[in-house]
């Protein structure tokens, strides 16, 4: 309903050339760092996907000879073994982690004195190269030098923890170091989260009779989402990376028992001098990455959608 | 904002409080054991560490390690042990750290308060990226570097970094960003700020956590990255770890695993310098008070 | 002119930089200057990481530590120098043996000059334990169980370990030479000849590597060769099976070759001598860069260096014309070991140290025997697994 | 020529229609007051205006201008939000100082414009404060501080003033009618408060779901609705909508109910647009139902019903009576301290003249 | 007994004491409404009744036990909050039904119970929708919604209304009557809508600066202030005050001025308490001066005086008009459309039965 019709003809103020600009600004400063990955990662990744094609072996040869490589790859028992390790290190690692920073980052969020040296302490163990500190990992757990045999001095002689030594409990081990060394990280990233927290949604939760263990099922971990996100990715991308950990850990072993494709990628590509393998099993390892993230970042970017 | 109120009930406070502590200190104390490993060995002479108890205290505990590693122990053939190295990998990771975390923060700001059509798509292609393995990437990389004339250089270690650590960092942005209220940058909006500003007068200070997650995540990948460091800054400018895997890891040589665990620690000094001064920001209740409702 | 070398190698700490260092300085004195690229790790898996991203960026160093078959696999990819005519100045082919020079030269050009030779079928024993066992030196498998046996009964360690697949494989090559003899070991080693690996002699190998396994303490899985012999020096074991680098462990602990500790072949390979040499690949470079380059091959060939790098090292020099006077009873007995050898052609490479097979085969043996030594799998699957991983990796 | 215009404006969110096609004009210098039922959408009108959000359709005009394109920072416009938006990392004179920095006014200015305005605001002691430390009324302060240094084309105030007390907002209205009057700013303003709309708009505007009731002065709105929504949104406690049917003569309504009542026809509707015997709802306001000590003189068409007493609501200031007619329940408006008791009969005084007609069907009103 | 009681209560935030000893009991089933200026703590009283912030010194008690140490978890107490304090991550619904699953309420009933308040509320509609999908005065609502499904012993409300449409808070004022009646909650109620505190109160208490001014029903505060401030703070608008001096017969109060002005002694306070010549503040509310159409039959005490009219203020209902007395401005009630114009002259009558005496010094009433 207008009150007063009036025959005006606004000009439509367009906007000018400089707000235009501007309004392409976001994706101008989203542009370099979209251009770097789309290069660097993904061009990357179908040069890889090239590679994995030919018969490259000490460095690239750029001539195709077809599934060659995937042939191979899935011919060593190797692969097969790193594949079974990765499922359970991965899955066991992620858990762990999350787990364990979790807990750390409540207990240090209850307005603890001695934060500051507290937090420090459970974040140190990503601050030391693993190279040394596997040494360090691998005499703790070795039994005849370490914790068992220091437990054996004690006068508990039934004590025994033998896993790094053990084919089939090796890997185990190199979970633990491996949650040892991330789960300050992950500790870190929930924190951050949950001092962005609003505390007058936990009052009103403390209103409403919610017990402290309630707020943070029902409240504080669904708002904790995003850093759930976060951790997964990282986690996720450092088990599929851990290189230094197995390596000074245990070197793969005993026997191939803990072999991981990132060893398993490492030395193929390099010092096995099978680039082309080494390629396959990039390529397995990423489309095995797909098949779980996508659906998983396909629904948590949905679903956080307002 | 923590659900622990000051306000419980004398008793069942003073329990859970014990609780709470005492639970920190045990996982503290289990934390520190493999450091603990680290530290006895390393004031322990080569003999002692042969007689192969490694739990036990150092009977005569010296601090001979600590000073070769620091100053005259042989990395290659200059034998003046691995403080020289430093300063390679601060001029490695200061850059590389702020690029990256900066760019992350542009970049989780965009995603998440100037969304576009296909911001989805983008977000999760960075995200995607995060997991692409190191070891495939060298070879083309090597290429790439050589071909911008940056092969053998800190500059094209940077690139590489930031490269590689720009999905991380934007993850880690987009995701704080995202509870962030949208009315902040509206009101900014009306109030006339501009894209840049909003982001460095409003987002920013507010970002606190996140920076020093970012940060933390980012120079202890780059300080201890070797990989990267191996296959395109070593020699002269080789960084810490490089350095680092230089002494501890000759394979047919005599190991002097006290100097090892020494030189380990002093290499990790800067990493643990940044985590105690970052802790500072983990700072509580950024947003309180911005909107109601 | 450049007037400097740039040097990718993997010794880089403790008495080998130093060795080095006589080198550096040698050049240095000649106005040379000695831009030092070390990469340790990985038995030098990563330093040829790093020496690939060089070569990739177009940007190769003058000269690079390598093993074996590495140096004929990039020697195949074109990139490497060409140190004929200085080769025929210093008379190489004379002094160098013929096993030796077939890593050196690539179609007969050389491209390398060999700095050492290690070898790696040697045992090291406990002096106390030996005199309390009292028998002689073991000279065949069975002797060697007998004084095994003995070591059992002092209540120590028979034989130290370090579960890694190189030391696993190490020994297992010893164990190949000592059943089947040189012969044997070429064909099946270095010839890969399918039927020698799935041979009843193999499984003979296989079954005194199981035997062997038994005189293992349980903790061996993962340690490092100087902890073992560690265990050696502090008498907690009897004997290691190691290459000649571990005798610097011995003599950094003081004890006196022939008295604290013995060193002897591995019994059942008297006479033959498994090798591994480091040698210096010299890369293409700028024309500006090739004297100095070749200075430095030079000085690497120079008798003086060959003697104070080997004594430090371990190992006995590349070159069959060097006085021994400087070294010590073990390192005389490993220099007189290799004449003998390359003369009477019972001088091998090693395959657990890239001597007998290119990475990719040398990895798929490492695969098979490590595997074996755990338990992972049995004999009958070994015998299978070893030819058609062999042929999986050609 | 109008200021502000608002053409057939659209919005939709989510799917969800929220603004059904809103045509509004404000002459420059105007003062819109937007009222509605909670969630009608006038936030979301204010939103569009200010460019924060994109219309689905429609124009914006703003001085002759299109500005549906136009940046929300270029359109020159200050806004209050409802939810405050204040920048928790700043202190209250950084907030309020920070649209005249982006404008880049000289600090000694914008010390001076921050004062005055926390002054006007009673915040001069909070200055140096952070919203975290600041109660309720104290933040909406703040929010209105942001707008109030400023000097634009367009102010929007979304309920600005809905957590003071009622003292400060007299002076805060106050306050708002000096800027409005001295900078002859254009104000669109959204309240939920009636004094508010009544005593500070030149033109109001009701919004109903999205879709716009009527428009008009204070007074029209108040006295003349355009429909039943209108009439009963309008005014505290609610008018009064009775039932009836227009009698044969058309001279009066009779009321619906068990007992004929008559009520005389309003001069507000004129007969000829009635029908005898035709269904029509009467809307009367309660403060034109009272005793016979304040009946108003001046006033025509008067009806006295003899009504039992229901409820009692003494407010201070006056007292409301309850009291049930032709099946429904009346508010009227007696003085404080009337003695009017629950349960009692009394004489109730309807002043007709003030009375308005409706068509039940179409809920329009009957003129 | 009290139910509710607060003894000397102290908090101090940072060095500032916010709170300074606040006393006020309460009985079972009362109603109680808090008022004062934006920022004199009330938000903070009622967050140390709920126990959300620690208490400086002082007692709280609820149901004859001290509670400054029970968890608010273990206080049963419901609460609104002023800045509503939703849950972003669950729907209304989940919002609403929060409380009840954390008391182990099964779902059927927590869905009734939920069902309930939102039709109670008029948010049936939007019980999928999350928070952030809300108008300002929904988000409210849900809010309300929270603390109406629940059965507490104490139920605390920060202004809770106060994004509401006039029409909807009507009716939720209704509902939270109604909830009290009901239940026979005991209520402690923030608000600074005046008609609220007057017709929803058993009980109010006026808060400035953290201290206490009275505590009385709503009419006594209305009626008899204790001080200036009460007199002035309750009512919109506020109580006239003006500056005089008892007359030397203490029959009248000569107002200060140019020309000399007496006004009747209100019957409200006793003569003896008073001295000739003695400075007082005489307190009269604006529908205590009326033009003569609405002049109080009942008045005992009423003065005429002839003052020019300086403004006059439509609000639909009635009209406020200003006129010049004793050096300061006087506002009086008139009828909507009364005729009255600025600049002309005109007649108040002042019904002085309603007036009140103040003491300047001590701005305490004189009775
Ligand atoms: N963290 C703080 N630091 C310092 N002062 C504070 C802090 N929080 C609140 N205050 C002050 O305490 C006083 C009381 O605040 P409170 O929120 O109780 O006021 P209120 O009566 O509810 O006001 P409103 O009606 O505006 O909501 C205010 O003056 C406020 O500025
Ligand atoms: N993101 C959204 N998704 C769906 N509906 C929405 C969304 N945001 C707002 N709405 C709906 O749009 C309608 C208008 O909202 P708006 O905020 O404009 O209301 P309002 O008139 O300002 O109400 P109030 O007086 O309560 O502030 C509301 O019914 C609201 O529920
Ligand atoms: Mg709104
Ligand atoms: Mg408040």
């Amino acid at each position: 309903m207008t009150l007063t019709v009036e025959p005006s003809t606004p000009v439509r103020r367009h906007a000018s050339l400089a707000d235009r600009a501007r309004a392409f600004l976001p994706k101008i400063v989203l542009a370099p760092s979209f251009a770097l990955i789309l290069f660097f990662v993904y061009g990357f990744i179908l040069w890889t996907l090239y590679l994995s094609f030919t018969n490259s072996r000490i460095l690239p040869i750029y001539e195709l000879v077809g599934f060659d490589s995937y042939v191979r790859l899935w011919s060593q028992p190797n692969w097969h073994m790193a594949i079974k390790n990765l499922a359970i290190f991965g899955s066991l690692y992620i858990f762990f982690c999350i787990a364990l920073g979790l807990l750390l980052a409540i207990l240090l969020d209850q307005r603890i004195r001695g934060e500051g040296v507290l937090r420090p302490i459970f974040l140190y163990p990503m601050a030391l190269s693993f190279i040394v500190t596997g040494t360090a990992w691998k005499w703790f757990l070795n039994p005849g030098l370490g914790l068992e045999r220091a437990m054996h001095q004690l006068g508990w002689t039934s004590f025994k923890f033998d896993w790094l030594i053990s084919t089939d409990m090796a890997i185990y081990t190199v979970v633990i170091a491996g949650v040892w060394q991330a789960s300050g990280f992950v500790m870190a990233m929930f924190l951050a989260g949950l001092r962005g927290i609003d505390g007058e949604i936990i009052k009103a939760a403390q209103i409403d009779g919610a017990s402290t263990f309630s707020i943070y099922r029902r409240i504080i971990i669904p708002l904790l989402r995003p850093a759930f996100l976060s951790a997964v990715i990282v986690l996720s991308h450092m088990a599929i990376k851990s290189y230094d950990l197995v390596i000074a850990l245990t070197g793969g072993g005993p026997g191939n028992a803990t072999e991981l494709p990132s060893t398993f990628m490492y030395s193929y590509t390099f010092t096995r001098s099978q680039m082309a393998v080494g390629s396959a099993s990039a390529v397995m390892m990423l489309m095995g990455v797909a098949a779980i993230m996508i659906p998983y970042l396909y629904s948590e970017l949905r679903e956080r959608e307002k | 904002m923590s659900a622990a109120s000051p306000t419980v009930s004398p008793a069942s406070a003073r329990i859970a409080r014990f609780v709470i502590y005492g639970l920190l200190i045990l996982l503290a104390i289990v934390y520190l054991l493999p450091f603990f490993v680290m530290l006895i060995t390393s004031l322990k002479p080569l003999a002692e560490i042969r007689s192969g108890n490694m739990l036990a205290l150092p009977q005569n505990p010296s601090l001979d390690a600590w000073g070769k590693a620091w100053g005259s122990a042989c990395i290659g053939v200059t034998c003046a042990g691995i403080k020289g190295y430093f300063w390679n990998s601060i001029q490695l990771v200061v850059p590389a750290v702020t690029i990256s975390t900066i760019l992350g923060a542009l970049n989780g700001y965009v995603l998440t308060k100037w969304r576009f059509p296909g911001h989805k798509l983008v977000f999760g292609l960075m995200l995607f990226a995060c997991f692409i393995p190191f070891q495939a990437v060298l070879i083309p990389m090597a290429r790439v570097l050589g071909m911008l004339g940056l092969s053998n250089s800190t500059a094209g270690l940077v690139l590489v970094h930031v490269v590689y650590g720009l999905g991380f960092t934007t993850l880690f942005f987009r995701n704080y960003y995202e509870a962030f209220p949208d009315e902040l940058i509206r009101a900014a909006q009306m109030d006339g700020a501009g894209f840049f500003q909003i982001f460095w007068r409003i987002l920013l200070p507010s970002s606190g956590p996140i920076i020093v997650v970012t940060v933390i995540y980012q120079f202890t990948n780059i300080w201890n990255d070797f990989l990267f460091g191996v296959s395109f800054a070593s020699g002269e400018r080789a960084p810490m770890t490089v350095a680092l895997n230089n002494l501890v890891s000759s394979s047919t040589g005599v190991k002097e695993y006290n100097v090892d665990m020494a030189a380990a620690v002093y290499a990790a000094l800067p990493t643990l310098f940044v985590y105690v001064v970052a802790g500072r920001y983990f700072v509580r209740g950024l947003m309180a008070g911005a909107v109601k409702g | 002119q450049d007037n400097s070398v740039e040097v990718l190698h993997w010794w880089t700490a403790g008495g080998e930089a130093a060795a080095l260092n006589v080198l550096k300085e040698n050049l240095e004195a000649q106005g040379i200057t000695w831009n030092d690229m070390p990469v340790a790790g990985g038995a030098g898996g990563n330093a040829m990481t790093a020496l690939r991203a060089r070569v990739t960026a177009g940007d190769s160093p003058t000269a690079v530590q390598m093993l074996g078959f590495d140096i004929r696999d990039w020697a195949e990819l074109g990139v490497v120098g060409n140190l004929n005519d200085l080769a025929e100045e210093e008379g190489w082919e004379a002094v160098i043996p013929a096993a030796l020079q077939d890593f050196s030269r690539y179609d007969g050009q050389w491209i390398a000059a060999p700095v050492n030779v290690h070898s790696t079928n040697w045992l090291w024993i406990n002096g106390d334990a030996f005199q309390a066992y009292g028998g002689g030196e073991p000279q065949s498998l069975d002797e060697l169980y007998a004084m095994l046996d003995a070591f059992e009964e002092q209540g120590i360690t028979p034989l130290a370990h370090g579960g890694q697949a190189w030391q696993d494989t190490t020994m297992w090559e010893n164990v190949v030479l000592a059943v089947g003899g040189i012969d044997f070991y070429r064909d099946a080693i270095i010839d890969a000849n399918a039927d020698a690996l799935s041979s009843d002699t193999m499984r003979e190998v296989f079954d005194h590597m199981t035997r062997l396994a038994g005189y293992f303490d349980p903790n061996f899985s993962g340690r490092d060769w100087n902890l073992a012999s560690a265990m050696v020096i502090e008498g907690d074991a009897g004997a290691q099976q190691m290459g000649d680098w571990a005798k610097g462990e011995f003599l950094r602990a003081d004890l006196t070759p022939g008295e604290d500790f013995m060193c002897m072949r591995f019994p059942g390979t008297q006479g033959n001598v498994l090798f591994n040499s480091d040698q210096f690949v010299m890369f293409e470079v700028g024309e500006g860069a090739r004297d100095a380059q070749l200075a430095m091959a030079s000085a690497v060939m120079d008798p003086a260096f060959q003697v104070a790098f080997n004594t430090v090292k371990g190992s006995v020099p590349a070159r069959t014309d060097i006085d021994d006077t400087e070294f010590d009873a073990c390192g005389k007995q490993g220099m007189a070991e290799l004449a003998e050898a390359a003369a009477n052609d019972t001088l091998a490479g090693s395959l657990a140290h890239g001597h007998a097979q290119p990475a990719a085969v040398q990895e798929a043996f490492f695969d098979v025997v490590t595997q074996h030594l755990n338990g992972q799998i049995s004999t009958d699957e070994a015998l299978e697994r070893l030819p058609q991983a062999i042929a999986a990796a050609q | 020529m109008a200021f502000l215009e608002l053409r057939d404006l659209h919005k939709s969110i989510g799917g969800l229609d929220i603004l059904k096609g809103i045509d509004i004009t404000l002459e420059k210098g105007g003062f819109l007051v937007l009222v509605g039922p909670s969630g009608c959408g006038k936030s979301t009108l204010l939103n569009t205006v200010a460019g924060l959000t994109p219309v689905t359709s429609g124009e914006i005009v703003i001085d002759g201008e299109i500005v549906n394109d136009l940046h929300p920072s270029k359109r020159d416009i200050a806004m209050v939000f409802q939810s405050y938006a204040l920048y928790p990392n700043m202190t209250v004179e950084g907030n309020i100082a920070f649209a005249l920095e982006m404008r880049g006014v000289p600090r000694p200015e914008r010390e001076a414009a921050v004062a005055k305005a926390a002054r006007t605001l009673q915040i001069e002691h909070l200055l140096k404060r952070r919203p975290s430390q600041l109660s309720g009324g104290q933040r909406q302060r703040v929010a209105m501080g942001r707008a109030l240094v400023r000097d634009p084309l367009v102010f929007l105030f979304d309920e600005p003033l809905s957590n003071l007390d009622a003292k400060l907002r007299v002076e805060m209205r106050a306050e708002i009618k000096r800027l409005h009057r001295d900078t002859g700013a254009t104000i669109v303003y959204v309240t939920h408060d009636q004094i508010e709309a009544m005593t500070m708009a030149t033109k109001i505007a009701v919004l109903k779901d999205g879709v716009l009731q009527q428009v008009g002065t204070p007074d029209e709105i108040y006295r003349v609705p355009a429909n039943l929504f209108v009439a009963d949104f309008m005014g505290s406690p609610a008018m009064n909508l009775l039932r009836g049917t227009v009698s044969a003569d058309r001279s009066a309504i009779e009321l619906d109910g068990s007992e004929p009542v008559r009520l005389a026809l309003p001069p507000t509707v004129s007969r000829e647009k009635l029908a005898g015997g035709q269904n029509v709802i009467l809307g009367i306001r309660p403060e034109a139902i009272t005793d016979e000590s304040l009946r108003d003189p001046a006033a025509g068409v008067v009806t006295t019903l003899e009504l039992p007493v229901d409820l009692v609501e003494p407010t201070g200031s006056d007292t409301y009576v309850v009291a049930p007619l032709a099946g429904t329940e009346i508010t009227a408006r007696m003085r404080a301290q009337s003695g009017v008791a629950p349960g009692r009969s009394f004489g109730f005084v309807f002043n007709l003249d003030k009375a308005v007609v409706f068509e039940p069907e179409t809920t329009q009103r009957i003129d």
